[in-house]
């Protein structure tokens, strides 16, 4: 074991549209993978290779042939709950159809809860135990958010804006849901779901918040169909709060700097100005490659790893994934804990806010504003059941 | 009608049954030949896209009709087949795995006789833009409607169910690759026939000139719509067929992009001819799979390829083949072995070159923190050095000189066999 | 006896413009009619409503007594209707044989089916193949039609016409562009074609004219002054100020 | 009325957005046909262009520098590639643009990164114009709109007061003959696809900044241009106008409508619920399907009228 | 004014024109006789620019051959081309607009002078160029050169598919033309006003020319008549 190399294939968009984010989030796994390499609980060099899957998760299915092909038994994936899904339902048939020679599945970003809970109907996700979730889901951020907003006394109307699609349809359930357990005096002053990525310009939909006299927007929306959301609110006057969870997205905060000062919030498992470690090593990956450095579930990522490995004494991944269940690790911000019952990771959240950065603080992107913590939640505050069963090999 | 005096095909005709068995030979061999698992799915997504190409080719090559929306029928086919297969494994439905595709190709005839009924009642460019318009509403509505679309994630199966005869499970990869090498056989061989029926050979007039058609009899509208569920049923097998080999169906088998990818490699593979799109469906898979793990250029360089072949081959690869066969059946194609020969050599020489810069550009912009050494070829490129530079823009410039000398030659060559070649034709025809 | 083609005062706009103004016209089954006029007469607008590529204003055309106004071509070709056109209009891709067999196909009653083999259709076969040697292309069998010769060309477009076996044939200027000697030939050949059909040609070829035809239809300005033996058209002293009465017409007419 | 107000005025600034987005293709579809898929990528050169040179020399030379480039380009790629392959008909000259899109989507990558680009309105512009009803209008969406007009204007002065359209039209059938009675054909088919690439290229300088100035941007107008085009009537700039406009206000009074199927039938007395077949699609609400409405106009107008809007040909 | 000297033309490889040799003075009519496919078509494009050639074309002293088409035109000489290349999709007035160089060139005819010559071009000039009868269309492309105030006009088969008094109308109306200074190289086969008209008779046979003189000579030549054209 101790001396080993793991190598872990990485699937995500390293080409087409979302380039920039999977890029992004490789050079991250590669940083820390290199970082730690030997330096770590289990004393393992850790190896990180990019496979390209387009986003697309026919594409993914391929590159997981080959990386298992070429003899990768950890595989991570994040951008899209689509390949993440066919990534996991994949490794579970290769599973079942090759023991001996199982692969492990770490998910980094992919936050549909339906992938940590039983499954809805057949042929749609479920938990897996080859499945590890290091981000938090989607209800779980929305727990979070709820939990800050319900101190808010200025919220009293909210505005759900959403993409049609399953994301955005469970950001606005889970809402909905949340808001009446600890507000139930908020109303919900409307309610949009719009196509994804097919809206160019949201003024239209402004225009429809403003009328319904919301004094705050709710948003799983992320890339162009977020940041021309906020351009449409910044240029129509309206200067009411946006409560968001993917603000942080490589070149949104780019493209929120270009539409002037908003009231924009984003809930999320970290944020821009960490101390310590983390800070050096966003400094670090800075300079090395002129990038911000986000993707912290790579830090607990590897953590997690190597304390399992260290844990099993072993590199399978069967007994890894054994270890792993249940076990605790510290992590950039205080112990965090994978949940045994689903594999969702239990960590502190954080409701950043974005705003100019003032000296000393991270300029994120180069656009001299930051995402400042207003507030940290501990694990338990975003912590939600699950309705998984786990099916345990052997 | 004992003696016909005319010459026809012949289904005994024993050029056509050696074509045929060499197609079903090498069918049976290849996945022995690459044994590796992707080779496997590969090779199944290769016999998928062939279908699915052959498909679209009879709609554009062989019916003019120019359709950005094919892939809203092999989608549909896949998620039909997704959702019977389901009820299989559910136990309300019995139909074996192996007919599952034919659910596909029905369920996607199915929408073609819904859908086509607008989509044929035009052609040319109105035709195109109506295909484009349906097609953007199915892949709008399949991200709004998860309850049959599956939403982000999609829709899983397992192709493991059923009864098992004779052991064959479809489990392993390459008991569904022959399962698919199969129906890739069989709808080939269905689709060359079709070129071969009264209704193959109208769509083809009306593709040339849908005016006269109406006036030996046709109904140009009934023609093109009939064509269009045909090709539609197809298309929905592949799509039965990808459903088996991926176990999951996601949106994007319904989206854009896929819709276009089927125009690009089928006319890549060539439209005129009807193997064309066979050679299309295996590029469009190599393309995708291994292209893209090569290199992280592989856009810019299938946009290229596109851009030289469009301007260079617009008959695409087929037409580079028929070409050189009636060079051959001429007896003059051993002339140009040496030509062949330099001009690959130089072009690789060529491409070498460009593909080091192409590369290192792309190391910089990308990986440029790890150090400005790359690999490419094996050999070490220094990105940040004068001499790596040098060195590939030496050897490309090299390869264009070098491959002018060899175009000329061959060009004045080629020239020279195709004059002789016009001659030898008349000089036949008078006899 | 009902006429084998019959016009009743049709009529036809194109916007404000009315350009066929009134025809009636009964032909018999069996006889050859040249149609000719000035240039612009509407002489191509009248075979258009005949053969259905479009629709008249108002007024019917009878085919065997049965209305064929308003129809679609492809209905009223299944008639036992076929046309020509004056600027040809064939398979450019499809090689002399294909078509005409497709000029076949429907009337033999292949219509859309995709369960036959093309090469088991002998009838279909037979009969192409009879068309081949009818036009005098049977040496370019299985040349695509694209490169073939103008003449040759005007030579399939008039065996597509007559592929599908229909009684009433109307041919738009089947010799233009020809030479005179190529036109000879040509004259023989749809008189060779057309035995036993009713034929309505136009031209402005008078040779052509006397030589083909047993009666001459005269359209001016939308309307049919004169119907009748070519004598008498000729001695029509409106036809006469409307169209002939010109030295190059003399010329023609009495080579 | 408020509403309704600020919403007309939604409505008619996004339909001259897409004017602007889409004249540059009317220009090279109605006129050459050549369906150009890489119009939207001529746009995002644009906008990428706009956005180096505005740091050079600032926005108001960039203004002119950038869509000249783009169109510079454009006529080059014209010259070397399409001109080749127009002999070969509509396919080819189509999928040429497809491989252009792809090659310069890589490039635009390669130079400035994957990464959105920090291409912000120039402070003079910023601001609101007038506000209306506690709405404000931003000045710089007064100023898309009246470069959109300015576009309208000068397209329709080259096409009506020049023969280049003409010239553009007769040589779509016979080039010869054109040439032959003294035109030189070529150069106007270059200058004509140079010219509307210059048009996307400004649409790009100035929606770039409104916008999101990325990698994806082209892929995200790609499609609603042509439909554009299209529902306006091929050969028809004043169609594309109209249809710009129609569908700019339909859209933006759509999203306002919550209306559904599920309601139209509730009224005459049939309840729908969850368990019924097609539960989804009663329930849609038409604000939910605002943005893909142009795409069923597309249909409608195919199949009613072909020849579009104010078109006169079918292709 | 026109000279062509051994000229050779080849589409692609197949070689057309063999060593053709004329040449076409001030004012003067010369027909260009010969049967299908000869190569008489062939030689005006060739003249135009429009065919790959050899040999040498010179137009009033200077050499114009390897010109593009457009230069050519602009040098005075015009081209009407067989098969009625009319353009479809614009009007009958836009059709003859393109004739004119410039929209501000002014010739020796105007819309109007068209107009005159053949009424039925006036009644129709607001539509759409391909609806055109027949010889409407051919009407239409001949006034189309003329808009551009050529000094030679190259006429490829003017009068097919015309009705005979239109055909003796064209005849006419060369004449007119040789009478204000123009030069016409008529493209024909039917030899009745070919002959009737023209000052100079050229026959063309296989590629090159086998004839050249008065019309007269041409009528008492039986052998060329017999040889190299039909009677
Ligand atoms: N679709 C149409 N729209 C408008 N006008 C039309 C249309 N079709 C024909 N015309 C007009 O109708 C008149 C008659 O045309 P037609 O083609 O029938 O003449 P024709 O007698 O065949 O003449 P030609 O002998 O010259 O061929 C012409 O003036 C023509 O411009
Ligand atoms: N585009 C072409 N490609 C190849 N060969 C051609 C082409 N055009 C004409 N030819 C050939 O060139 C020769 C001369 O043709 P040309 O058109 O000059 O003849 P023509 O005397 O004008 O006869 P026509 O009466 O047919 O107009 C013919 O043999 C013809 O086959
Ligand atoms: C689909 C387009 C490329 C076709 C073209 N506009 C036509 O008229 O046929
Ligand atoms: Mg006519
Ligand atoms: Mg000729």
């Amino acid at each position: 074991q101790k001396g080993e190399t793991v190598r872990i294939a990485f699937m995500d968009p390293l080409s087409g549209p979302f380039a920039n984010v999977g890029q992004n989030q490789l050079k991250s796994w590669q940083y820390v993978a290199d970082r730690f390499s030997n330096k770590n609980a289990a004393g393992v060099k850790f190896e990180v290779v990019g496979f390209d899957n387009k986003g697309s998760p026919q594409e993914s299915l391929n590159t997981l042939k080959a990386a298992i092909d070429q003899g990768f038994r950890y595989v991570t994936q994040g951008n899209g709950s689509g390949a993440a899904w066919a990534i996991l339902d994949a490794v579970n048939k290769h599973n079942e159809r090759n023991p001996g020679k199982e692969v492990v599945y770490l998910n980094y970003a992919a936050v549909d809860p339906a992938m940590t809970n039983a499954a809805e109907k057949p042929g749609t996700p479920e938990c897996s135990f080859w499945h590890f979730r290091l981000d938090a889901d989607t209800s779980m951020k929305m727990e979070a958010l709820t939990s800050f907003m319900k101190d808010q006394p200025k919220v009293k109307a909210v505005y759900l804006l959403n993409q049609n699609y399953s994301h955005g349809q469970q950001v606005a359930k889970y809402f909905k849901d949340a808001i009446a357990r600890k507000r139930p005096d908020v109303k919900i002053a409307g309610e949009d779901l719009h196509p994804i990525g097919q809206v160019k310009d949201f003024a239209p939909y402004v225009a429809k918040i403003k009328q319904s006299g919301a004094d705050s927007v709710l948003t799983g929306n992320w890339g162009q169909d977020l940041t021309l959301l906020v351009k449409a609110m910044n240029d129509a006057g309206l200067k009411i709060p946006l409560y968001t969870y993917y603000a942080g997205v490589t070149g949104t905060p780019t493209a929120l700097a270009g539409g002037g000062d908003s009231e924009v919030y984003v809930v999320a498992y970290g944020h821009s100005n960490h101390k310590g470690e983390l800070g050096e090593m966003g400094q670090e990956f800075l300079k090395k490659f002129n990038d911000d450095y986000y993707t912290f579930a790579t830090y607990n990522g590897i953590q997690l790893l190597s304390a399992a490995m260290a844990k099993a004494k072993s590199t399978n991944p069967v007994a890894v994934a054994k270890a792993m269940e249940g076990l605790s690790v510290k992590s950039f911000a205080g112990e965090v804990q994978m949940r045994a019952s689903d594999h969702q990771l239990q960590q502190p959240m954080f409701i950043t806010k974005w705003q100019k950065a003032k000296p000393g603080e991270y300029s994120v992107e180069k656009t001299g504003y930051t995402f400042v913590p207003i507030k940290q939640l501990d694990p338990y505050v975003s912590s939600t059941p699950t309705s998984c069963q786990m099916k345990r090999p052997g | 009608m004992a003696n016909k005096n005319y010459y026809e095909f012949k289904p005994h005709n024993v050029g056509r049954w050696i074509i045929w068995g060499l197609f079903a030979a090498v069918l049976l061999v290849a996945p022995m030949l690459f044994r590796s698992s992707l080779a496997h799915t590969m090779l199944s997504q290769m016999g998928i896209a062939i279908i699915v190409c052959l498909s679209y080719n009879m709609l554009l090559g062989q019916g003019g009709m120019l359709s950005f929306g094919h892939a809203v029928y092999s989608g549909m086919g896949s998620f039909l087949a997704v959702h019977t297969l389901n009820l299989v494994t559910k136990g309300q439905w019995p139909i074996p795995v192996s007919l599952i595709p034919i659910v596909g190709g029905l369920s996607a005839a199915f929408f073609a006789v819904l859908f086509g009924y607008v989509t044929t009642k035009k052609a040319a460019t109105p035709f195109a833009m109506i295909t484009l318009g349906i097609g953007e509403l199915v892949w709008a509505s399949s991200l709004m409607f998860p309850e049959f679309f599956g939403g982000e994630g999609g829709i899983s199966t397992n192709r493991v169910t059923g009864p098992k005869p004779l052991g064959i499970t479809f489990g392993p990869q390459i008991q569904l690759y022959y399962l698919i090498a199969v129906y890739t056989f069989i709808c080939t061989g269905l689709m060359f026939a079709f070129t071969r029926t009264p209704l193959g050979r109208i769509i083809n007039a009306v593709r040339d000139n849908p005016e006269r058609v109406e006036f030996v009899g046709y109904d140009t509208q009934k023609v093109r719509y009939i064509v269009f569920i045909i090709a539609a049923f197809f298309a929905g097998i592949s799509g039965g067929l990808a459903t088996l080999n991926f176990e999951i169906v996601t949106s994007e088998v319904v989206s854009g992009p896929r819709s276009g990818a089927y125009l690009l490699f089928t006319f890549l593979g060539g439209a005129t001819f009807f193997f064309g799109p066979i050679i299309g469906g295996i590029l469009m898979v190599l393309a995708f799979v291994l292209l893209s793990e090569l290199t992280k250029a592989w856009l810019l360089y299938l946009g290229l390829v596109f851009l030289f072949m469009v301007m260079y081959a617009p008959g695409g690869i087929a037409s580079l083949i028929m070409m050189n066969f009636r060079v051959a059946a001429f007896g003059r194609l051993k002339e140009l072995w040496v030509s062949y020969l330099a001009l690959a050599v130089t072009a690789l020489i060529v491409l070498l070159g460009a593909a080091a810069m192409i590369e290192m550009v792309y190391h910089l912009q990308l990986n440029a923190a790890l150090g400005p050494k790359l690999k490419f070829l094996g050999a070490e490129l220094d990105a940040k050095g004068v001499n790596s530079w040098f060195g590939a823009a030496f050897v490309m410039l090299t390869g264009i000189g070098l491959f002018e000398v060899a175009r000329r030659h061959f060009s004045r060559q080629w020239g020279e066999i195709q004059e002789f070649i016009e001659k030898e034709m008349k000089r036949r025809e008078t006899l | 006896m009902t006429a084998a083609l019959e016009l009743k005062d049709l009529r036809k706009s194109f916007g404000k413009t009315e350009i066929i103004r009134g025809c009636s016209l009964a032909v018999n089954a069996g006889e050859r009619i040249a149609v000719i006029g000035p240039n612009g007469a509407g002489k191509s607008t009248l075979f258009n409503l005949i053969s259905g590529r479009f629709a008249p204003s108002s007024g019917e055309v009878l085919l065997n007594g049965h209305r064929i106004d308003g129809k679609k071509p492809f209905e009223i070709n299944r008639l036992g209707l076929s046309r020509s056109f004056q600027i040809t209009n064939i398979f450019p891709k499809l090689s002399v044989f294909e078509n005409l067999r497709c000029g076949v196909l429907w009337s033999l009653g292949y219509k859309y089916t995709f369960l036959k083999f093309l090469a088991d259709l002998d009838d279909a076969n037979e009969r192409a193949e009879q068309l081949l040697q009818m036009i005098r292309l049977h040496k370019k069998r299985d040349v695509l039609a694209i490169n073939l010769t103008y003449a040759e060309q005007r030579a399939l477009e008039v065996g597509i016409t007559i592929a599908g076996g229909a009684n009433v044939i109307l041919l738009d200027e089947p010799t233009a562009g020809m030479s005179r000697e190529e036109t000879r030939r040509f004259i023989e050949l749809i008189k060779e074609v057309t035995v036993g059909k009713t034929l309505l040609t136009v031209e402005h070829d008078m040779g052509v004219v006397f030589g083909l035809a047993d009666k001459i239809a005269v359209v001016v300005y939308g309307e049919i002054i004169a119907f009748d033996t070519p004598e008498n058209v000729r001695a029509n002293q409106r036809v006469q100020e409307a169209y002939l009465g010109s030295s190059v017409a003399d010329a023609q007419a009495g080579h | 009325m408020e509403f309704f107000t600020i919403s007309l005025l939604n409505g008619i600034s996004y339909g001259l957005l897409l004017f602007m987005l889409s004249s540059g293709l009317t220009l090279i579809f109605s006129m050459m046909g050549v369906l150009n898929f890489a119009h939207a990528s001529f746009y995002m050169l644009g906008a990428y262009f706009a956005y180096s040179t505005t740091r050079l020399v600032g926005f108001w030379p960039a203004l002119f520098i950038a869509p000249l480039l783009v169109g510079l380009l454009g006529a080059m790629f014209e010259k070397y590639a399409l001109r080749r392959v127009h002999k070969f008909g509509h396919v080819p000259e189509l999928l040429i643009t497809f491989g252009l899109s792809f090659i310069i989507l890589e490039m635009v990558q390669l130079i400035w990164g994957t990464s959105s680009a920090d291409y912000r309105v120039p402070s003079e512009l910023g601001g609101p114009l007038f506000t209306l009803f506690g709405t404000q209008f931003p000045l710089y969406r007064g100023f898309m709109m009246l470069v959109a007009v300015l576009m309208l204007i000068a397209i329709w002065l080259l096409l009506t007061r020049t023969r280049i359209g003409l010239v553009i039209q007769a040589a779509l059938t016979h080039p010869d003959t054109v040439e032959a009675l003294g035109h030189n054909v070529p150069r106007v088919f270059m200058l004509v696809f140079g010219g509307g690439a210059a048009l996307a290229g400004l649409a790009g300088v100035i929606g770039g900044n409104a916008f999101v100035t990325e990698p994806g941007m082209a892929a995200t107008v790609g499609s609603v241009i042509f439909v554009v085009v299209v529902v306006g009537g091929m050969g028809s700039l004043a169609g594309a106008f109209v249809a710009s406009l129609g569908i700019g206000i339909i859209q933006t009074f759509a999203v306002g409508v919550d209306a559904s199927l599920m309601g139209a039938v509730g009224m005459f007395g049939i309840n729908i619920t969850p368990e019924s077949f097609g539960f989804a699609l009663w329930k849609l609400k038409i604000s939910q399907i605002a943005p893909i409405l142009p795409y069923m106009f597309l249909v409608l107008i195919l199949i009613f009228r072909p020849k579009g809007l104010l078109g006169t040909r079918e292709g | 004014m026109l000279k062509i000297e051994n000229l050779h033309a080849y589409y692609g490889k197949g070689h057309v024109l063999h060593g053709v040799e004329f040449e076409v003075g001030q004012g003067e009519i010369v027909a260009l006789l010969g049967r299908n496919g000869s190569g008489r078509s062939t030689t005006a494009k060739a003249i135009m620019g429009m065919v790959e050639n050899t040999g040498s074309i010179t137009w009033k002293g200077q050499p114009i051959q390897g010109r593009k088409p457009y230069e050519i035109a602009h040098l005075g000489i015009g081209y009407v081309p067989e098969n009625r290349d009319i353009f479809p999709k614009i009007t009958v007035h836009q059709n003859l607009m393109l004739g004119q160089k410039s929209s501000k060139q002014v010739g020796r005819w105007s819309f109007d002078d068209m107009y005159t010559m053949f009424p039925r071009l006036k009644e129709r000039q607001h539509t759409e160029a391909g609806v055109l009868s027949g010889g409407e269309q051919q009407m239409l492309t001949l006034c189309r050169t003329l808009m551009g105030d050529p000094e030679l006009i190259i006429i490829d088969e003017p009068t097919e598919g015309l009705a005979p008094k239109i055909v003796e109308l064209v005849g006419e109306y060369l004449k007119t033309l040789k009478a204000k200074g123009v030069s016409v190289l008529l493209i024909e086969q039917k030899l009745t006003i070919a002959m009737a008209i023209s000052d100079r008779a050229l026959v063309m046979g296989h590629g090159s020319i086998v004839f050249n003189g008065t019309p007269d000579t041409l009528r008492a030549d039986a052998y060329i008549r017999k040889e190299w054209l039909e009677v």
